[in-house]
């Protein structure tokens, strides 16, 4: 395959933009940073430069305005992107997202189109502290009416990109500053229907499944390389779409395994980890588990910045596998 | 509790109950426009006194927010606007849409909650939506539609197209600081958002001086360098006119524009009584010498006074409106009620609910 | 107890503000419709003719702000009541709740004291539609930093309130327009500690488990009476302080029954409800459940407003019947 | 990208690098006052210079935010605080605590993440806090401090004290709405609070140009009807003086005030590089000009012509503030990690975590 690159999952972003605003006039993006290709790492660089500053806006520090015009441009045939770097900052714009964004169809009869495509980072770590670390994807998830996607992979940081965009719906695009430097293969950007997108299974295994999204997944990827050469066979499965969530595949897998781990970057309480559970709970048969389910996340604290205190708040690789060991030791 | 208190004042007698009462001066207007202006205001009103009667009888079910009163914004404001334009409006927006023309039996389906409604049923009185008239929406968060229409506007901009945005918006949201955040971006934009603000000097039951520390919100666009008008919002003449120097140069690339006009409102803040506003009792004295300032009257005795219109053409079109709202009004009370699949399938409007 | 009348929850937080705008000089109130009784229900009547406006403030329409200004003001050593009559509204108002008042304490090592509390109404129903009637309790337990009250008797509407804000940590306190009238008997107020308080079996039972919380607590009795006659005991438990949770009644509970319905009043999807199967699914050895857990809550939509499906969105008695006889015979 | 638009400009030559440059005006002062604040603004600026150094090594792990170049705004402001009074801060804030005399040890502890940093080492250098000086925390979220500055002075006022709140905000915080919701709440309510804007022309890689229709956000202040002053902010005087009057006012019980204050900053937005600015090339010519117009430099030629001080005294006061900034930081290094227990233990207060 002579086009297939290497890239990292930063510039796959930077490739779904790129498709995104060279094929569909009626694309354009807007946020703090877009003239600035520092803030959002090396996802849009020089974007600006090649569509122009009308197609790719920088904008004032408002970011509740912001989005509310992303939404208004949607309703009047735009497919517009409106980008925060970090999903911290969406606090502000939670009306025109949860308010306006997901409930304009249904408020409307399925009349109002409001396909604005929110991109919110999560970019913690580095010392920067509560107000600049936060994981809100389960948020997002526990609201109707809005697709929230949170790619794992290089590939899918393209074409789900692409697909939220292109999709009627209101969107959350969610990606993580920790992958950027993910590398893989970039086959020919591909147009998805988001509305097809769901789960997959990244691992197959047999004794136990660890289900994670985003970032999460690469912990899950690299537990379960760990926790095979102690015998241990997982099934890992990556979300990438998680809401709507399709759980079918979350629950024919523990059905099949009996074991549950869920791996989430949030935090705990009423989290997408506990989302997982749930469908477990209410759907494997009890007979068929052969242990309790388990949940890795954030502990129930705003994050640390101390460096000291840093590496105990988020998970790792040692924090999937001994929860795996636990649940499998547990059976 | 005070009901008012003393604040600076740039309205001058614009909010001046007793002021403005006299007919208004139409030396040199087209009749017929004129009279199709009154037919606008009279249907708006008695659309929404029909609305009044059926809330307090109990056959609508949820809150209505009437304009009755201010009926001369809207119908003023529309005469400039197309239906490829984008208007956002609000919890009081019936009269928005009935003065672009939208159909008065989809707004009474709707308000009943008849899939025959301008929302299929699905938003009631306070979420129209008829987007072939150019109404792109009204919701109830005070605020909510604001960025939006900044952002329709920013979008006719890239389509290159010559559409504008309309914002209707009260006095009290003015207080939500997204309101301000919209400004700036219009004018950084230079997206072609005109911001209607009808200061009916009231939120809910709170007069303007217990919110604000003047009595005309134009102070914001001042700050946001935004060209005003400020005008008497029961002088649908005037009204008209500031609109449409504002819409002009928003059309021909000027940029925002901003509007203000003074107006009351006859009833409540919500449903159908005149006496009260949300629990507080309201200034007789004032709630009649605002009655005297009608908008309707008021044109209607120029009308009159220039031999343009008559007692009789009024009790006909009264009585063609009055039966037409009644004929409406049983239509959509026959009408059906959603499906239960509207439930979900209205979530995801890419799933083909529509 | 010559002292003791019949009260309605409505005019139980009302006498709760009264207790605490009394006893307590640092207590103030500020909100919109806090002049006009008409919008809290008969929950706030005269507060501000007894106590002046000084202290019981009507605002400009500035949700933010004012809830900022709450937390500032509880920094400075008072203890503000921010109200908001619909939660709906509180979306402008999330940096202050959640960005603010809920890392405040954690970010500056626990020196700063944000106690302020934050009284959000569940408002729904009567044809008022998706942005009038959200019930986003889940939203606020997912949050670190808050604690979510949500009362579902008389005595706890008051009492819960006067703990709430007597608590040098941000509450939320939910209550529901739905339990207004809701009549029972007061004994004197008391002053809770509200780190001690949690949840509470309100019906003991043998046979399944049913979990809720705020009005959901209604339909979990009214249905456990039903239940009762076909023969089936239920274990009915009032939650009452959503977060942080004390899942341990929950485990101990449907440890011994076997069987688990949770009702919650919000949506589905990462909710309160998920939260509670997620602590079973955790801590319940699988080998003691004699049935899949469920869940009875919102399904994941906005609200309706046309009476028709208004009908058909909000969960029933028979909803929670049908849910618990199903686990029943699912057995 | 064109880095600058042509706007109206209401600041005039205030905002003009080359302006200003020459020594301060200081005859009929109090001689001892302005060596204080000259101190003042010396330490400020060689402890962040040695941030900066600290952070280009590595040795800080975290971003900072340095205002180096604005010195004398915190430094005029402080001179009437009490320790009584409640200042908030945003991102950029080490100085504005370092003017209420916080100790530079426990700033410098806290950057490092340590226990024994003005917020325990749970906040770095984006999140301090120091209620003894009447420092009511500093947090990063733009506009997030400024309605809690707003609630501050009016729990003084419940309280009947005198206390008064600051706020200090930039340019860029005046784009979010929660600031002009605050501005209305603290004029309505008639909230001590004194808003600082600290213009410096820029947010982030943004010139004001590119986000406002115009240069002063003062603006803001006439549309919600606060008293206000725009001074060079480089003058820490001009400053002080205008500070002085609205401090006053708001203590007095006269409401709000707002200062704006027109700055530069030498070194980018974030960390130690004075040349990019987030990824953007800044203006050499006006970086050099803005360094000529150090509000350090003209206080000290102001003083040195009159014999005030002296280059024997400067050396000797740069040396001392240098081994003491050399030994805090030694120390603030050996200091001892927070606990593994301070992660749970601070995330309720009232669980006695302090
Ligand atoms: C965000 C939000 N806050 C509060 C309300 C409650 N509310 C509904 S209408 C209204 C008054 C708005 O006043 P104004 O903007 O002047 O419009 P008017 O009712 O006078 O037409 C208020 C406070 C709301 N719907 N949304
Ligand atoms: C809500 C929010 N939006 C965006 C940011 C990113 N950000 C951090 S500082 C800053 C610039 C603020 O500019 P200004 O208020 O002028 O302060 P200055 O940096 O000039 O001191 C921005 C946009 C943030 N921290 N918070
Ligand atoms: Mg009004
Ligand atoms: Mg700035």
């Amino acid at each position: 395959m002579p086009h297939m690159k290497e890239y990292d999952y930063g510039s796959a972003i930077r490739a779904g933009f790129d498709y995104l605003l060279s094929e569909y006039p009626e694309v354009f993006v807007m946020g703090q940073g877009l003239w600035s290709p520092w803030y959002v790492g090396n996802s849009m660089t020089d974007l600006d430069k090649i569509y122009g500053t009308d197609r790719v806006i920088d904008t004032p520090v408002s970011e509740l305005a912001c989005t509310g015009a992303g939404v208004g441009a949607s309703l009047a045939g735009m497919r517009p992107v409106v980008v925060h770097p970090r999903i911290d900052f969406m606090l502000y714009a939670l009306d025109a997202i949860v308010n306006q964004a997901a409930k304009w169809s249904h408020m409307f009869g399925g009349q109002a189109h409001p396909g604005v495509t929110v991109r919110g980072i999560i970019n913690r770590g580095g010392e920067q502290g509560a107000q600049h670390s936060q994981a809100l994807h389960s948020w997002f998830a526990h609201i109707p009416g809005l697709r929230v996607v949170m790619p794992a992979t290089v590939a899918d940081a393209r074409d789900l990109l692409i697909a939220s965009v292109l999709c009627d719906d209101p969107v959350v695009f969610i990606d993580d500053r920790w992958l950027y430097d993910l590398k893989g293969e970039l086959p020919a950007p591909q147009e998805l229907d988001l509305r097809t997108q769901g789960p997959v299974v990244v691992e197959e295994g047999v004794d136990i499944t660890l289900v994670a999204s985003g970032y999460s997944t690469q912990l899950a990827r690299e537990a379960s390389e760990v926790l095979l050469e102690e015998g241990i066979s997982c099934e890992v499965l990556d979300l990438r779409v998680i809401a709507p969530l399709d759980p079918a595949m979350v629950i024919q897998s523990v059905a099949k395994t009996g074991r549950l781990v869920a791996i989430d970057g949030g935090w705990r309480t009423c989290g997408l980890a506990s989302e997982i559970l749930a469908q477990v709970a209410e759907h494997v048969p009890p007979s068929l588990l052969k242990a309790n389910c388990v949940r890795v996340t954030l502990p129930d604290a705003p994050a640390p910045t101390s460096r000291a205190l840093e590496r105990l708040y988020y998970s790792s690789i040692d924090d999937v596998v001994a929860a795996a060991r636990s649940c499998v030791g547990n059976a | 509790m005070e009901n008012e208190r003393d604040i600076g004042s740039m309205l001058g007698d614009l909010k001046d109950p007793g002021a403005y009462q006299t007919p208004l001066e139409i030396s040199g207007r087209d009749p017929g426009l004129l009279v199709d202006l009154l037919r606008t205001m009279m249907l708006s009103r008695m659309v929404e006194e029909h609305l009044a009667d059926q809330r307090r009888e109990g056959t609508i079910g949820g809150p209505v927010h009437l304009g009755i009163g201010q009926e001369a914004i809207a119908a003023g404001v529309s005469q400039f606007l197309r239906s490829s334009d984008r208007v956002f409006g609000a919890h009081r927006s019936h009269y928005h849409a009935l003065a672009l023309g939208t159909d008065f039996k989809a707004l009474f389906a709707e308000i009943l909650g008849k899939e025959t409604g301008l929302s299929k049923g699905m938003g009631g009185s306070m979420h129209l939506w008829d987007e072939p008239r150019g109404f792109y929406g009204s919701v109830p968060i005070v605020g909510g539609t604001v960025p939006l229409a900044v952002g329709a506007a920013l979008a006719a901009k890239l389509q290159a197209s010559d559409a504008i945005s309309v914002s209707y918006l009260g006095d009290g949201a003015c207080e939500e600081g997204v309101v301000h955040e919209s400004l700036n971006l219009a004018r950084v934009l230079d997206a072609p958002t005109v911001f209607v603000v009808e200061n009916n000097l009231f939120s809910s039951h709170m007069h303007i001086s217990l919110r604000q520390p003047s009595d005309s919100t134009a102070r914001f666009a001042v700050a946001h360098e935004i060209p005003f008008e400020v005008v008497d919002g029961n002088d649908v003449l005037a009204v008209a006119d500031a609109a449409g120097r504002l819409i002009e140069q928003a059309r021909s690339g000027g940029g925002p524009g901003f509007l203000e006009a003074v107006t009351y409102r006859w009833l409540g803040h919500v449903d159908w009584r005149a006496d009260i506003d949300v629990g507080v009792a309201r200034s007789e004295s004032d709630l009649k010498q605002w009655r005297l300032r009608d908008p309707i009257a008021r044109l209607r005795a120029a009308l009159e006074a220039v031999g343009q219109w008559s007692l009789e053409e009024d009790k006909e079109l009264e009585r063609e409106l009055s039966e037409s709202i009644e004929a409406a009004w049983s239509q959509a009370m026959d009408d059906p009620w959603p499906s239960d699949e509207a439930l979900l399938k209205h979530v995801y409007s890419s799933e083909g609910g529509a």
